[in-house]
């Protein structure tokens, strides 16, 4: 693969990683925000355009979206406690589990709703944590899924040791990290990278920067001009790649797995992107942004560029959109269904994860709580 | 000193505890430029709680501010700061979230003054939203105070009421000590009409409640109005219970609590946080010692259970409720 | 399950408590290839205690090597590697060096089995050598365990003999569940007659270490040879105190605690860490509690002062000794 | 001051700080390892290169040699509990305390201790923390130094909090904080340069990269080929240097704090040097590193190769020497003396600074411990 242009070095021996600064540069990308390829972008592999491919990753997208609307009108009817939504996002959410393969393992944070989903997990169990009823909702491991992060950035380190142990135990597994901008000040988002590289785990560090953490904009999160500067500072390559192109995001994403699969290392991609909606529905953005900055986003749109780009390849016409919508509108129907159900709570259940043996202390806290329940 | 038998949350109440905070927020800097707030979107959004709210756009974004993400580097800085001569009151937006900070806190915050024999004071007020009842996914409900009134050197305050809010808050700032401030998230919109600026007694110091003869509940923040509740109940059926609101952790009013206990003879220590090794054990223990002769029945704690906090769906199982303070109060009655 | 009444450091010894552990980790590693041993200088140093010493040598840097000076990446990197299937042995390098990641042991080592509903254990075992006596500077003498104990989803275990420490430490490795392995520093050079492999009894229960009948002295990790002392000085004026090693504090051994203080009715319980929202709170809170109908004295507590862990030359005045335990017996005996 | 090529640019508002890429440059220096002005190297302005300057700055290399000895000889006759020495790493110690002014701030480490009285701290209470007799023996306000300390990293936010303080204050005051190479792992580290470098705060991050934390080597510490490198992830100049070269060591230190203080935010410099004796007395470096590598680093000594270059021009001689010698051994009579004693203790008054008004519970336990000493 060739698609950036990585200067090889090796110097006091060590492995060849650092690449040009990315500060001074543009965000990679293939597609221009009206969808037709911009000039001097990025040049993919002839898989990374094939029709096929990017018909699938367009259906993921509208797919997404869907998911995304749904769950933002399960959280409006009560159905979540709260939703975060990556709408948006969608491009980032799709290439990054398009990128991974089953053995792989994928580190979600709450953002990540959608990308749980388009890995298999049923809707149900990828929206348990903010439905309420459960913490984690599906098993990471036969997902190779761990529970989406909250605390901000902790996930890092955890990479790092799935990534370490498949190279210690020579599988060809790869850790995919997501972040967000704001996380990328955290000392765990540093603490892990640094090692990651010290280790040459196979882990990619996929921050989606959405130019918001909450309410703080980025330019007080970094006085770096790009988050991908990093990079160097842990010897290893940054990319800064838009994150409302798929096909960019497709071909950045599978050079990162590949050379952690083939042991190369560790890689920081900077996505840059938007977040559409407020931080969570309980949140309100018009306290901190201007409704023509998020209009300015709209308009670089991840699926209608896609859609532009496809239809004027004639690879989607209007009967696939319409098979696509139709597609979306059985699998939320169906999330209405299963969401409309409030299932039953056992509060034993409280007691019984906590340690594999349950401790006496607990027996006891569980016999109280049934002799309450009874009283009632 | 103590503040009587106010209610808790009175009918007609203009004044909400957030607010009150962002009074006692708003009048500390109005009085000391010295005084500065920071922290993760205190500024344009006015904190997730909206107790921040005005603040920058009243003093400015030198004396309120966003900080990068970074609950370390926040304390930390707070630290520096009030080495230079400013009173930084900072926010960690919720509980587990003042985790990453806890080496600062522990290591420097807590012993900057001991370390240095007194030569640097560090008066950081380091605020809190704590505790669940609010139906916060996971890390959103915890309730730290335990570890913090372990750790020598931090003042750990909480208020109950909306007047004690304001009060121990600027208390805390005007404390030449580190306090850290836990602010009971649940009762943010309890409300009550209360005249600022009120001060209703120094930091160190209980207040009783409401009175009674039979038992004492010993409570703080969040399972105040919980114990409140119970003690209403009880009454129905003739048992006085004394509400003590602890008001203050560390330092511990061990007087009032003795002069209480040493009456009713019967103690329930009430908090949400995990029960287990729990700042419950520390008072449950001194009662015990302290008023050993004079106990007619095991003190027993009523707390949160033993496990991480559960999700929303099963927090009402999980929190401490009027009920199970009765049930507590009854083997209480029922011995000795 | 209790090992009786031996010796603490035998007079001939030949193994002493830094290498009964470098065996136990040594052994482990020999019998299961997915223990992994990792940490700050933990490889070619073999530690800075050389409680590591020779195992990178003897089973290669895959297994046993050093990691970047990050204590929250050491412990995530643990977690990870547990949740893929391995059972990671981290050092933290001394007790305070660990509030950096505290984080990810409260939000993530701690919650995950629970969070996933039982799907995703993480067995990793985390050893903290820690306890003053050494003459540490600041820092160097921490006692952390309150926090952990109060924190569900762990097990927390203090060896205080060469023999415990063996054993505890297979235990630990063997447990499906995090365990933070506390190590007594001060007796890091204890010694005593052992062979080898010792297996001393589960997690969970505690050990008499000496049978008494006047008074139960509750203790663990660097208080057991102080209580020990303590006894046998006791003993000379025909007062038989027993002693009691937790060496769980979770999960706790309430039965052998009952059931020794229940036999006689005094209960002094002895620990290094601050006292204040101490460990001991907890089991001086349940005693009392529990063994409320059959204590003739309070419960009393001897642990450190609420204070900063002083400066070398200060430590003594600080640290638990014989005398002030003796000091509590008086008071005990005296009483009821 | 044009001493070194900031390539100044300023896109979407932002300072303009970032400068070339350091990790394939050679450190910065001015002097050769034989104390002559290397070929190609920087170019200082004549006042850092003023004969009497330099003097001044021997002198202050011999008098923390000197210092440094002497405690090494302390903590082996018992006398000091542990001490880490800074042998090897004298020229940075010089560098940043000649670097300040009175009204700056100064945050060494637990290695730092020679900083401590160059900066004019008396000994005794300089090695107060290694004595053991307290924490900290000075008064940090006094002397705008913090305490030593000892949790990796963890001075780096405070640091911050001094710088903005000073801006908010409106005073010139800079902030100077010294780390490890190993601290720069910590996530302390990256969030105090993260957070410094959005505030535009006045500090200076110094890394003596002295090669090991401990017995762990630089190259399991980060994969990039130097730390400066991290400076261009948080948008502030990052620069490499000989930490063994005084002058080079003066030009940069000059432009930084220079920069802090006029407005101009932090920079990071890398020092790099050798730690010539082991992390502490009770270290045994034997485990870890061979003979050769520190005969290596010794022929490249940061007082011979000032000494050298002086001589040369005339400005040392004989004389001189002689002449300090003295002083030197003046001060090391006076640190034995005074060392010789030992103080008294008075356990009340560790109740005395956990808080301004001891609290009930506190004099309790002072009473206990008056009772206990008085039955003795
Ligand atoms: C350690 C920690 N601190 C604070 C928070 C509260 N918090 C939740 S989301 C958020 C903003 C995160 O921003 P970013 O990393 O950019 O991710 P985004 O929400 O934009 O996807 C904050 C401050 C947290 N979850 N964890
Ligand atoms: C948070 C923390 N973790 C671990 C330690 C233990 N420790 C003390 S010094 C040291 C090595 C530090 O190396 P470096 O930062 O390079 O500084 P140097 O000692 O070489 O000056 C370690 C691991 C510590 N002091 N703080
Ligand atoms: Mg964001
Ligand atoms: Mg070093």
């Amino acid at each position: 693969m060739t698609l950036l242009d990585l200067s090889a070095r090796d110097r006091e021996g060590k492995a060849a990683t650092a690449v040009r600064p990315v500060w001074d540069s543009e965000p990679l990308r293939y597609l221009d925000e009206h969808g037709a390829p911009v000039e001097g972008g990025i040049r993919p592999t002839p898989a990374l355009l094939d029709p096929g491919a990017l018909l699938r990753g367009y259906r993921a997208l509208r797919f997404a979206r869907a998911f995304d609307t749904e769950a933002t009108n399960l959280v409006m009817q009560g159905r979540l406690a709260v939703y975060p939504s990556c709408r948006g996002q969608e491009a980032c959410e799709v290439a990054a589990v398009h990128a991974l393969e089953e053995q792989d393992w994928l580190l979600p944070t709450y953002r990540d709703s959608a990308a749980l989903v388009l890995r298999g997990i049923p809707a149900v169990d990828a929206l348990t944590l903010l439905r309420g009823t459960w913490h984690c909702g599906y098993d990471p491991k036969q997902w190779r899924t761990m529970p989406q992060c909250t605390p901000l950035a902790t996930q890092g380190p955890h990479a790092v040791g799935l990534g370490l142990a498949a190279k210690l135990a020579g599988d060809p597994a790869v850790a995919l990290c997501f972040f967000g901008d704001g996380a990328t000040s955290e000392g765990d988002f540093h603490e892990a990278a640094n090692s990651a590289a010290v280790y040459q785990a196979p882990v990619v560090f996929l921050v989606q920067n959405n130019q918001y953490a909450i309410s703080v904009p980025l330019h007080k999160q970094t006085h770096a001009i790009s988050l991908a500067d990093k990079a160097s500072g842990y010897g290893m390559p940054g990319i800064r790649v838009d994150g409302n192109d798929l096909i960019a995001m497709n071909a950045v994403l599978a050079e990162a797995v590949q050379r952690a699969r083939t042991g190369g290392g560790p890689t920081l991609i900077e996505a840059v992107t938007y977040r559409v909606q407020a931080h969570t529905n309980a949140d309100d953005a018009a306290r901190y942004r201007q409704s023509a900055e998020v209009e300015y986003w709209r308009r670089r749109d991840p699926i209608d560029r896609l859609g532009r780009y496809l239809t004027a390849r004639g690879a989607l016409d209007a009967a696939v959109e319409a098979e696509i919508d139709e597609e979306c509108e059985r699998y939320c129907e169906q999330m209405r269904a299963q969401f409309a159900e409030e299932p039953s709570y056992d509060a034993d259940e409280m007691f019984e994860h906590v340690y594999d043996e349950m401790t006496p202390q607990l027996k006891a806290q569980r016999e109280m709580l049934r002799a309450e329940e009874a009283a009632k | 000193m103590s503040q009587g038998t106010e209610q808790i949350s009175a009918p007609a109440a203009p004044l909400t505890m957030a607010k009150a905070i962002n009074a006692a927020l708003s009048d500390a800097m109005a009085e000391d430029d010295k005084v500065v707030v920071f922290g993760e979107d205190v500024g344009a959004l006015g904190g997730v709680f909206r107790v921040t709210d005005g603040l920058a756009a009243k003093f400015g974004d030198e004396r309120c501010f966003d900080t990068p993400l970074a609950e370390a580097s926040i304390m930390g800085t707070a630290i520096g700061m009030a080495v230079y001569g400013f009173k930084p009151v900072v926010e960690m937006q919720f509980d587990a979230f003042a985790y990453p900070a806890f080496e600062q806190v522990f290591s420097h915050l807590a012993k900057m003054r001991n370390r240095t024999r007194g030569a640097v004071p560090v008066p950081v007020v380091v605020r809190i939203p704590y505790g669940g009842g609010i139906g916060g996914v996971e890390h959103h409900s915890d309730s730290s105070e335990s570890y913090f009134a372990h750790t020598p050197g931090l003042h750990v305050v909480t208020p109950a009421t909306v007047e004690d809010s304001y009060s121990l808050l600027r208390e805390a700032i005007d404390s030449p000590d580190p306090v850290i401030f836990f602010e009971p998230k649940r009762l943010y919109w309890s409300k009550a009409n209360v005249a600022l600026p009120a001060r209703t007694g120094r930091i160190g110091t209980a207040a009783v409640r409401r009175q009674g003869t039979h038992a004492t509940l010993v409570c703080y923040g969040q399972t105040v109005p919980v114990c409140m509740a119970a003690a209403e109940q009880a009454a129905k059926e003739g048992i006085e219970l004394e509400v003590l609101d602890l008001r203050s952790l560390v330092p511990l009013d061990d007087e009032a609590i003795e002069s209480s206990v040493g009456r009713t003879g019967r103690a329930i220590v009430v908090h949400e946080s995990v029960g287990f090794g729990g700042f419950g054990a520390e008072v449950a223990a001194r009662i015990a010692e302290r008023c050993f002769y004079r106990l007619e029945a095991p003190v027993t704690r009523v707390a949160g259970l033993d496990i991480p906090f559960p999700p929303p769906k099963y927090e009402h199982w999980y929190l401490p409720d009027a009920d199970r303070v009765l049930d507590a109060v009854d083997r209480a009655m029922a011995a000795g």
